[in-house]
Protein backbone atom coordinates (compact mmCIF):
# COMPACT_ATOMS: atom_id res chain seq x y z
CA UNK A 1 0.00 0.00 0.00
CA UNK A 2 1.09 3.62 -0.32
CA UNK A 3 0.02 6.96 1.04
CA UNK A 4 -2.08 9.47 -0.66
CA UNK A 5 -1.83 13.11 1.06
CA UNK A 6 -4.34 15.27 0.09
CA UNK A 7 -4.81 19.32 0.05
CA UNK A 8 -6.28 22.45 -0.62
CA UNK A 9 -9.02 22.02 -2.96
CA UNK A 10 -8.12 18.58 -3.68
CA UNK A 11 -8.64 17.81 -0.10
CA UNK A 12 -12.32 19.37 0.01
CA UNK A 13 -12.95 17.86 -3.09
CA UNK A 14 -12.33 13.79 -2.21
CA UNK A 15 -13.55 14.63 1.55
CA UNK A 16 -10.39 13.60 3.61
CA UNK A 17 -6.57 14.27 3.84
CA UNK A 18 -5.44 11.58 3.30
CA UNK A 19 -5.83 7.93 1.79
CA UNK A 20 -4.52 4.54 1.23
CA UNK A 21 -4.18 3.04 -2.41
CA UNK A 22 -3.22 -0.08 -3.67
CA UNK A 23 -0.57 1.75 -6.12
CA UNK A 24 2.86 0.31 -5.98
CA UNK A 25 4.21 -0.26 -9.58
CA UNK A 26 2.17 2.62 -10.81
CA UNK A 27 3.29 5.44 -12.31
CA UNK A 28 1.98 9.06 -11.13
CA UNK A 29 0.11 9.11 -14.23
CA UNK A 30 -1.72 5.99 -13.32
CA UNK A 31 -2.61 7.00 -9.99
CA UNK A 32 -3.94 10.52 -10.86
CA UNK A 33 -6.30 8.33 -13.25
CA UNK A 34 -7.23 6.24 -10.72
CA UNK A 35 -8.20 9.08 -8.32
CA UNK A 36 -9.88 10.68 -11.07
CA UNK A 37 -12.06 7.99 -11.40
CA UNK A 38 -12.41 6.78 -7.93
CA UNK A 39 -13.41 10.38 -6.39
CA UNK A 40 -15.20 13.35 -7.40
CA UNK A 41 -11.96 15.24 -7.68
CA UNK A 42 -11.47 17.94 -10.54
CA UNK A 43 -9.06 16.77 -13.33
CA UNK A 44 -5.47 16.25 -11.53
CA UNK A 45 -3.67 16.35 -15.22
CA UNK A 46 -1.66 19.60 -14.28
CA UNK A 47 -1.40 18.88 -10.64
CA UNK A 48 2.16 18.67 -9.34
CA UNK A 49 3.14 15.29 -7.24
CA UNK A 50 5.59 14.50 -4.67
CA UNK A 51 6.96 11.29 -3.78
CA UNK A 52 8.43 11.22 -0.72
CA UNK A 53 8.38 14.90 -0.29
CA UNK A 54 10.59 15.58 -3.63
CA UNK A 55 8.71 16.81 -6.50
CA UNK A 56 8.05 13.77 -8.91
CA UNK A 57 6.83 13.70 -12.70
CA UNK A 58 3.98 11.74 -14.22
CA UNK A 59 6.29 9.37 -15.12
CA UNK A 60 7.66 7.76 -12.00
CA UNK A 61 6.70 4.71 -10.67
CA UNK A 62 5.70 4.71 -7.24
CA UNK A 63 7.07 1.59 -4.50
CA UNK A 64 5.84 0.26 -1.77
CA UNK A 65 5.49 2.37 1.33
CA UNK A 66 5.97 5.42 -0.81
CA UNK A 67 3.81 8.86 0.26
CA UNK A 68 2.47 10.37 -2.76
CA UNK A 69 1.23 13.89 -2.43
CA UNK A 70 -0.47 16.12 -4.51
CA UNK A 71 -0.14 19.78 -4.58
CA UNK A 72 -2.14 21.93 -6.07
CA UNK A 73 -0.66 25.21 -7.31
CA UNK A 74 0.86 26.74 -3.91
CA UNK A 75 -0.16 30.33 -2.93
CA UNK A 76 1.82 30.70 0.18
CA UNK A 77 3.69 33.82 0.74
CA UNK B 1 21.93 25.14 7.79
CA UNK B 2 20.10 24.91 10.83
CA UNK B 3 17.01 23.71 10.50
CA UNK B 4 15.06 26.29 13.33
CA UNK B 5 15.73 29.00 10.63
CA UNK B 6 12.79 27.60 8.72
CA UNK B 7 9.80 27.29 10.50
CA UNK B 8 5.86 27.18 10.45
CA UNK B 9 3.93 28.07 13.01
CA UNK B 10 0.40 28.42 14.35
CA UNK B 11 1.19 30.94 16.57
CA UNK B 12 1.55 34.92 15.47
CA UNK B 13 4.55 35.06 14.39
CA UNK B 14 7.33 37.92 16.64
CA UNK B 15 9.02 39.72 13.78
CA UNK B 16 11.96 40.59 15.77
CA UNK B 17 12.70 36.57 16.92
CA UNK B 18 13.22 35.98 13.13
CA UNK B 19 15.19 38.80 12.41
CA UNK B 20 17.75 37.61 15.74
CA UNK B 21 18.39 34.40 13.76
CA UNK B 22 20.72 36.00 10.90
CA UNK B 23 22.24 38.85 13.48
CA UNK B 24 26.05 38.45 12.56
CA UNK B 25 28.69 40.44 13.61
CA UNK B 26 30.11 40.79 10.20
CA UNK B 27 26.63 41.58 8.30
CA UNK B 28 25.95 45.13 8.50
CA UNK B 29 22.69 44.85 6.65
CA UNK B 30 19.39 42.95 7.44
CA UNK B 31 16.79 43.45 5.12
CA UNK B 32 13.20 41.75 5.97
CA UNK B 33 9.80 41.26 4.64
CA UNK B 34 6.49 40.72 5.78
CA UNK B 35 3.85 39.53 4.19
CA UNK B 36 0.77 40.72 5.95
CA UNK B 37 -3.26 39.85 5.27
CA UNK B 38 -4.74 43.01 2.86
CA UNK B 39 -8.64 43.89 3.23
CA UNK B 40 -9.02 44.47 -0.56
CA UNK B 41 -7.91 42.75 -3.64
CA UNK B 42 -9.34 44.32 -7.12
CA UNK B 43 -11.96 45.67 -5.03
CA UNK B 44 -13.32 42.73 -2.94
CA UNK B 45 -13.26 42.76 0.57
CA UNK B 46 -11.24 39.75 2.48
CA UNK B 47 -12.44 38.54 6.25
CA UNK B 48 -10.01 36.03 6.47
CA UNK B 49 -7.57 33.51 5.50
CA UNK B 50 -6.51 30.18 6.44
CA UNK B 51 -2.99 28.21 4.81
CA UNK B 52 -2.58 24.56 4.74
CA UNK B 53 0.90 23.41 4.38
CA UNK B 54 2.22 20.17 3.36
CA UNK B 55 4.65 20.83 6.93
CA UNK B 56 7.79 18.05 6.59
CA UNK B 57 7.77 18.95 2.66
CA UNK B 58 7.38 22.75 3.29
CA UNK B 59 9.91 23.06 6.03
CA UNK B 60 12.60 21.39 3.75
CA UNK B 61 11.27 23.35 0.63
CA UNK B 62 12.28 26.65 2.65
CA UNK B 63 15.39 25.79 3.79
CA UNK B 64 16.36 24.48 0.10
CA UNK B 65 15.52 28.02 -0.96
CA UNK B 66 17.52 29.69 1.89
CA UNK B 67 20.80 27.46 0.17
CA UNK B 68 19.79 28.49 -2.93
CA UNK B 69 20.35 31.82 -1.91
CA UNK B 70 23.49 31.40 0.19
CA UNK B 71 24.93 30.10 -2.98
CA UNK B 72 23.78 32.97 -4.59
CA UNK B 73 24.78 35.33 -2.43
CA UNK B 74 27.62 34.29 -0.39
CA UNK B 75 28.21 35.43 2.90
CA UNK B 76 23.91 36.15 3.21
CA UNK B 77 22.15 34.76 6.55
CA UNK B 78 18.56 33.39 5.70
CA UNK B 79 15.75 32.65 8.13
CA UNK B 80 12.14 32.21 7.09
CA UNK B 81 8.90 31.63 9.25
CA UNK B 82 5.51 30.97 7.79
CA UNK B 83 2.42 30.92 9.45
CA UNK B 84 -0.47 28.34 9.01
CA UNK B 85 -3.79 28.60 10.00
CA UNK B 86 -6.60 30.89 10.06
CA UNK B 87 -5.36 34.90 10.18
CA UNK B 88 -7.37 38.05 9.99
CA UNK B 89 -6.33 41.00 8.45
CA UNK B 90 -2.97 42.74 9.21
CA UNK B 91 -1.90 39.40 10.79
CA UNK B 92 1.46 38.43 9.32
CA UNK B 93 1.72 35.63 7.41
CA UNK B 94 5.13 35.60 6.35
CA UNK B 95 8.56 36.88 7.93
CA UNK B 96 11.63 36.83 5.49
CA UNK B 97 15.07 37.80 6.95
CA UNK B 98 18.25 37.98 5.11
CA UNK B 99 21.38 39.59 6.69
CA UNK B 100 24.71 40.24 4.55
CA UNK B 101 27.73 42.16 5.08
CA UNK B 102 26.68 44.79 2.65
CA UNK B 103 23.09 46.29 1.89
CA UNK B 104 22.59 44.85 -1.98
CA UNK B 105 22.70 41.06 -1.67
CA UNK B 106 20.08 41.53 1.62
CA UNK B 107 17.37 43.23 -0.57
CA UNK B 108 18.16 41.01 -3.74
CA UNK B 109 18.22 37.73 -1.87
CA UNK B 110 15.20 38.80 0.20
CA UNK B 111 12.96 39.64 -3.11
CA UNK B 112 14.41 36.19 -4.42
CA UNK B 113 13.68 34.04 -1.66
CA UNK B 114 10.10 35.22 -2.10
CA UNK B 115 9.87 34.92 -5.44
CA UNK B 116 10.51 31.36 -5.05
CA UNK B 117 8.08 30.96 -1.98
CA UNK B 118 5.70 31.95 -3.88
CA UNK B 119 6.82 29.34 -6.94
CA UNK B 120 7.31 26.01 -5.04
CA UNK B 121 6.67 25.73 -1.05
CA UNK B 122 3.64 23.54 -0.82
CA UNK B 123 1.87 26.08 1.41
CA UNK B 124 -1.99 27.38 -0.02
CA UNK B 125 -4.06 29.59 0.79
CA UNK B 126 -7.96 29.74 1.61
CA UNK B 127 -10.07 33.30 0.54
CA UNK B 128 -13.14 34.02 2.69
CA UNK B 129 -15.08 36.85 1.32
CA UNK B 130 -19.06 38.01 2.40
CA UNK B 131 -20.01 35.54 -0.58
CA UNK B 132 -18.04 32.88 -0.28
CA UNK B 133 -14.43 31.09 -0.43
CA UNK B 134 -11.69 30.00 -2.31
CA UNK B 135 -8.49 28.27 -2.51
CA UNK B 136 -5.80 30.66 -3.88
CA UNK B 137 -3.26 29.34 -6.58
CA UNK B 138 -6.01 27.00 -8.25
CA UNK B 139 -5.38 28.20 -11.92
CA UNK B 140 -8.46 26.79 -13.55
CA UNK B 141 -10.29 29.19 -10.88
CA UNK B 142 -8.44 31.96 -11.29
CA UNK B 143 -7.85 33.53 -14.30
CA UNK B 144 -5.41 36.20 -13.09
CA UNK B 145 -3.50 35.26 -10.85
CA UNK B 146 -1.68 37.99 -10.01
CA UNK B 147 -4.52 39.94 -8.92
CA UNK B 148 -5.19 37.23 -6.29
CA UNK B 149 -2.05 37.55 -4.51
CA UNK B 150 -2.37 38.93 -0.73
CA UNK B 151 1.42 40.93 -1.07
CA UNK C 1 3.53 63.25 6.60
CA UNK C 2 2.94 62.97 10.60
CA UNK C 3 6.62 64.16 11.88
CA UNK C 4 6.43 60.84 14.01
CA UNK C 5 7.43 58.71 11.32
CA UNK C 6 10.53 60.67 11.27
CA UNK C 7 13.15 59.85 14.38
CA UNK C 8 16.18 59.86 15.53
CA UNK C 9 16.64 58.71 19.10
CA UNK C 10 19.73 58.26 21.42
CA UNK C 11 17.86 54.87 22.55
CA UNK C 12 18.17 51.33 21.07
CA UNK C 13 15.77 51.08 17.83
CA UNK C 14 12.57 48.72 18.21
CA UNK C 15 12.40 47.58 14.97
CA UNK C 16 8.74 46.47 15.64
CA UNK C 17 7.75 50.13 17.24
CA UNK C 18 9.00 51.39 13.46
CA UNK C 19 7.08 48.44 11.36
CA UNK C 20 3.78 49.04 13.67
CA UNK C 21 3.90 53.19 12.23
CA UNK C 22 3.74 51.66 8.44
CA UNK C 23 1.02 48.77 9.17
CA UNK C 24 -1.78 49.89 6.92
CA UNK C 25 -4.94 47.39 6.18
CA UNK C 26 -5.06 47.51 2.50
CA UNK C 27 -0.69 46.84 2.42
CA UNK C 28 0.10 43.41 2.20
CA UNK C 29 3.84 44.05 2.32
CA UNK C 30 6.38 45.45 4.21
CA UNK C 31 10.04 45.91 3.53
CA UNK C 32 12.24 46.98 6.59
CA UNK C 33 16.20 47.37 5.99
CA UNK C 34 18.20 47.46 9.61
CA UNK C 35 21.44 48.76 9.17
CA UNK C 36 23.84 47.64 11.78
CA UNK C 37 27.29 48.22 13.22
CA UNK C 38 29.66 45.72 11.23
CA UNK C 39 33.33 44.34 12.98
CA UNK C 40 35.47 44.46 10.22
CA UNK C 41 35.49 45.99 7.31
CA UNK C 42 38.26 45.41 5.10
CA UNK C 43 40.61 43.90 7.72
CA UNK C 44 40.23 46.27 10.11
CA UNK C 45 38.50 46.10 12.89
CA UNK C 46 35.90 48.37 14.54
CA UNK C 47 35.41 48.69 18.46
CA UNK C 48 32.60 51.57 18.12
CA UNK C 49 30.92 53.85 16.25
CA UNK C 50 29.62 57.17 17.35
CA UNK C 51 26.63 59.05 15.67
CA UNK C 52 26.46 62.87 15.21
CA UNK C 53 23.21 64.88 13.71
CA UNK C 54 22.21 68.15 12.80
CA UNK C 55 18.76 67.17 14.40
CA UNK C 56 16.15 69.76 13.18
CA UNK C 57 17.65 69.37 9.81
CA UNK C 58 18.50 65.66 9.53
CA UNK C 59 15.05 65.40 10.94
CA UNK C 60 13.14 67.33 7.97
CA UNK C 61 15.42 65.93 5.77
CA UNK C 62 14.43 62.38 6.65
CA UNK C 63 10.64 63.44 5.55
CA UNK C 64 11.47 64.67 2.75
CA UNK C 65 13.19 61.77 1.26
CA UNK C 66 9.56 60.04 2.42
CA UNK C 67 7.24 62.47 0.95
CA UNK C 68 10.09 61.69 -2.46
CA UNK C 69 9.50 57.67 -1.90
CA UNK C 70 5.66 58.48 -1.77
CA UNK C 71 5.32 60.72 -5.25
CA UNK C 72 7.44 57.94 -6.58
CA UNK C 73 5.88 54.79 -5.47
CA UNK C 74 2.03 55.90 -4.32
CA UNK C 75 0.36 53.95 -1.58
CA UNK C 76 3.56 53.32 0.16
CA UNK C 77 3.55 54.33 4.19
CA UNK C 78 7.14 55.01 5.04
CA UNK C 79 8.87 55.40 8.50
CA UNK C 80 12.67 56.20 9.67
CA UNK C 81 14.44 55.76 12.88
CA UNK C 82 17.81 56.27 13.12
CA UNK C 83 20.16 56.29 16.60
CA UNK C 84 22.38 58.30 17.81
CA UNK C 85 25.43 58.54 20.11
CA UNK C 86 27.71 55.77 20.93
CA UNK C 87 27.01 52.19 19.35
CA UNK C 88 28.45 48.86 20.03
CA UNK C 89 28.99 45.81 17.04
CA UNK C 90 25.54 44.76 15.91
CA UNK C 91 23.91 48.02 17.37
CA UNK C 92 21.15 48.91 15.26
CA UNK C 93 22.16 52.23 13.73
CA UNK C 94 19.20 52.71 11.56
CA UNK C 95 15.38 51.42 10.36
CA UNK C 96 13.29 51.68 7.65
CA UNK C 97 10.04 50.35 7.48
CA UNK C 98 8.03 50.72 4.30
CA UNK C 99 4.63 49.12 3.67
CA UNK C 100 3.04 48.73 0.15
CA UNK C 101 -0.26 46.97 -1.26
CA UNK C 102 2.15 44.86 -3.29
CA UNK C 103 5.51 43.50 -3.13
CA UNK C 104 7.88 45.21 -5.73
CA UNK C 105 7.32 48.92 -4.56
CA UNK C 106 8.12 48.27 -0.75
CA UNK C 107 11.42 46.73 -2.21
CA UNK C 108 11.68 49.36 -4.19
CA UNK C 109 10.94 52.42 -2.28
CA UNK C 110 13.21 51.10 0.69
CA UNK C 111 16.33 50.77 -1.11
CA UNK C 112 16.07 53.92 -2.63
CA UNK C 113 15.05 55.69 1.30
CA UNK C 114 18.43 53.98 1.99
CA UNK C 115 20.59 55.63 -0.99
CA UNK C 116 19.10 58.81 -0.23
CA UNK C 117 19.67 58.85 3.47
CA UNK C 118 23.48 58.08 2.58
CA UNK C 119 23.54 60.86 0.38
CA UNK C 120 21.94 64.09 1.44
CA UNK C 121 20.34 63.23 5.69
CA UNK C 122 22.99 65.45 7.93
CA UNK C 123 24.11 62.46 9.94
CA UNK C 124 27.78 61.92 10.71
CA UNK C 125 29.54 58.25 11.55
CA UNK C 126 33.24 58.26 13.62
CA UNK C 127 34.33 54.77 13.35
CA UNK C 128 36.55 53.95 16.47
CA UNK C 129 39.70 51.32 15.62
CA UNK C 130 42.28 50.00 17.88
CA UNK C 131 44.45 52.34 16.49
CA UNK C 132 42.19 55.93 16.03
CA UNK C 133 39.42 57.54 14.79
CA UNK C 134 37.91 58.61 11.89
CA UNK C 135 34.83 60.78 11.31
CA UNK C 136 33.77 58.99 8.10
CA UNK C 137 32.50 60.24 4.72
CA UNK C 138 34.99 63.23 4.41
CA UNK C 139 36.47 62.48 0.63
CA UNK C 140 39.63 64.17 1.40
CA UNK C 141 40.73 61.11 3.66
CA UNK C 142 38.33 58.76 2.38
CA UNK C 143 40.11 57.82 -1.07
CA UNK C 144 37.72 54.36 -1.28
CA UNK C 145 34.07 55.52 0.22
CA UNK C 146 32.51 52.62 -0.51
CA UNK C 147 34.70 50.55 1.29
CA UNK C 148 34.20 52.49 4.65
CA UNK C 149 30.68 52.21 4.82
CA UNK C 150 29.32 49.77 7.58
CA UNK C 151 26.14 48.70 5.72
CA UNK D 1 24.91 88.47 14.02
CA UNK D 2 24.60 85.01 12.53
CA UNK D 3 24.58 81.04 14.10
CA UNK D 4 26.97 79.16 12.60
CA UNK D 5 27.29 75.47 13.23
CA UNK D 6 29.56 72.87 13.24
CA UNK D 7 29.63 69.04 12.50
CA UNK D 8 31.62 65.78 13.07
CA UNK D 9 35.61 67.05 11.47
CA UNK D 10 34.63 70.57 11.23
CA UNK D 11 33.71 70.76 14.78
CA UNK D 12 36.39 68.98 16.33
CA UNK D 13 39.28 71.13 14.25
CA UNK D 14 37.26 74.25 15.40
CA UNK D 15 37.12 73.14 18.91
CA UNK D 16 33.16 74.09 19.08
CA UNK D 17 29.89 73.05 18.01
CA UNK D 18 28.86 76.91 17.22
CA UNK D 19 29.88 80.34 17.21
CA UNK D 20 28.48 83.67 16.27
CA UNK D 21 29.91 85.75 13.50
CA UNK D 22 29.20 89.33 12.20
CA UNK D 23 28.27 88.04 8.78
CA UNK D 24 25.41 89.71 7.70
CA UNK D 25 26.01 90.41 3.67
CA UNK D 26 28.08 87.99 3.34
CA UNK D 27 28.18 85.54 0.90
CA UNK D 28 28.50 81.41 1.92
CA UNK D 29 31.88 81.66 0.09
CA UNK D 30 33.16 84.35 2.30
CA UNK D 31 31.79 83.01 5.07
CA UNK D 32 33.78 80.15 4.60
CA UNK D 33 37.27 81.97 4.18
CA UNK D 34 36.98 83.99 6.99
CA UNK D 35 36.35 80.26 8.81
CA UNK D 36 39.66 79.27 6.76
CA UNK D 37 41.28 82.44 8.00
CA UNK D 38 40.01 82.18 11.89
CA UNK D 39 40.35 78.49 12.52
CA UNK D 40 42.65 75.63 11.96
CA UNK D 41 39.95 74.10 9.29
CA UNK D 42 40.60 72.31 6.65
CA UNK D 43 39.54 73.54 3.30
CA UNK D 44 35.91 74.52 3.62
CA UNK D 45 35.75 74.84 -0.39
CA UNK D 46 34.22 71.17 -1.17
CA UNK D 47 32.47 71.65 2.11
CA UNK D 48 28.02 71.85 1.70
CA UNK D 49 26.17 74.70 3.75
CA UNK D 50 22.88 74.58 4.80
CA UNK D 51 21.16 78.20 5.86
CA UNK D 52 18.11 78.05 8.31
CA UNK D 53 18.11 73.95 7.36
CA UNK D 54 18.34 73.96 3.69
CA UNK D 55 20.82 73.56 1.53
CA UNK D 56 22.06 76.69 0.14
CA UNK D 57 25.31 77.57 -2.75
CA UNK D 58 28.07 79.39 -2.37
CA UNK D 59 26.54 82.34 -3.81
CA UNK D 60 23.57 82.45 -1.28
CA UNK D 61 23.67 85.92 0.63
CA UNK D 62 23.25 85.97 4.49
CA UNK D 63 20.50 87.68 6.79
CA UNK D 64 21.06 89.23 9.92
CA UNK D 65 19.66 86.45 11.93
CA UNK D 66 20.43 83.33 9.71
CA UNK D 67 22.12 79.84 11.19
CA UNK D 68 24.28 78.89 9.12
CA UNK D 69 25.74 75.16 9.02
CA UNK D 70 29.25 73.85 7.88
CA UNK D 71 27.55 69.99 6.73
CA UNK D 72 30.62 67.55 5.72
CA UNK D 73 30.32 64.58 3.32
CA UNK D 74 27.75 62.56 5.06
CA UNK D 75 27.71 59.57 6.72
CA UNK D 76 24.18 58.35 8.03
CA UNK D 77 22.62 54.89 7.28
Amino acid sequence: MIQVLLFARVQEEVGTDRLEADAAGKSIKELKRWMEDRYPVSSLSRTMTAVNEEFANDDEVINEGDTVAFIPPVSGG
Amino acid sequence: MDSNLFNLTWEPIEVQQVIDKVVDRNCGAIATFIGTVREMTAGKKTLKLEYQAYEPMAVKTMAQIGEEAQRKWPGTNVAITHRLGTLGISDIAVVIAVSSPHRPPAYEANAYIMERIKEMVPIWKKEFWEDGTRWIGDQRETTSYDEEENQ
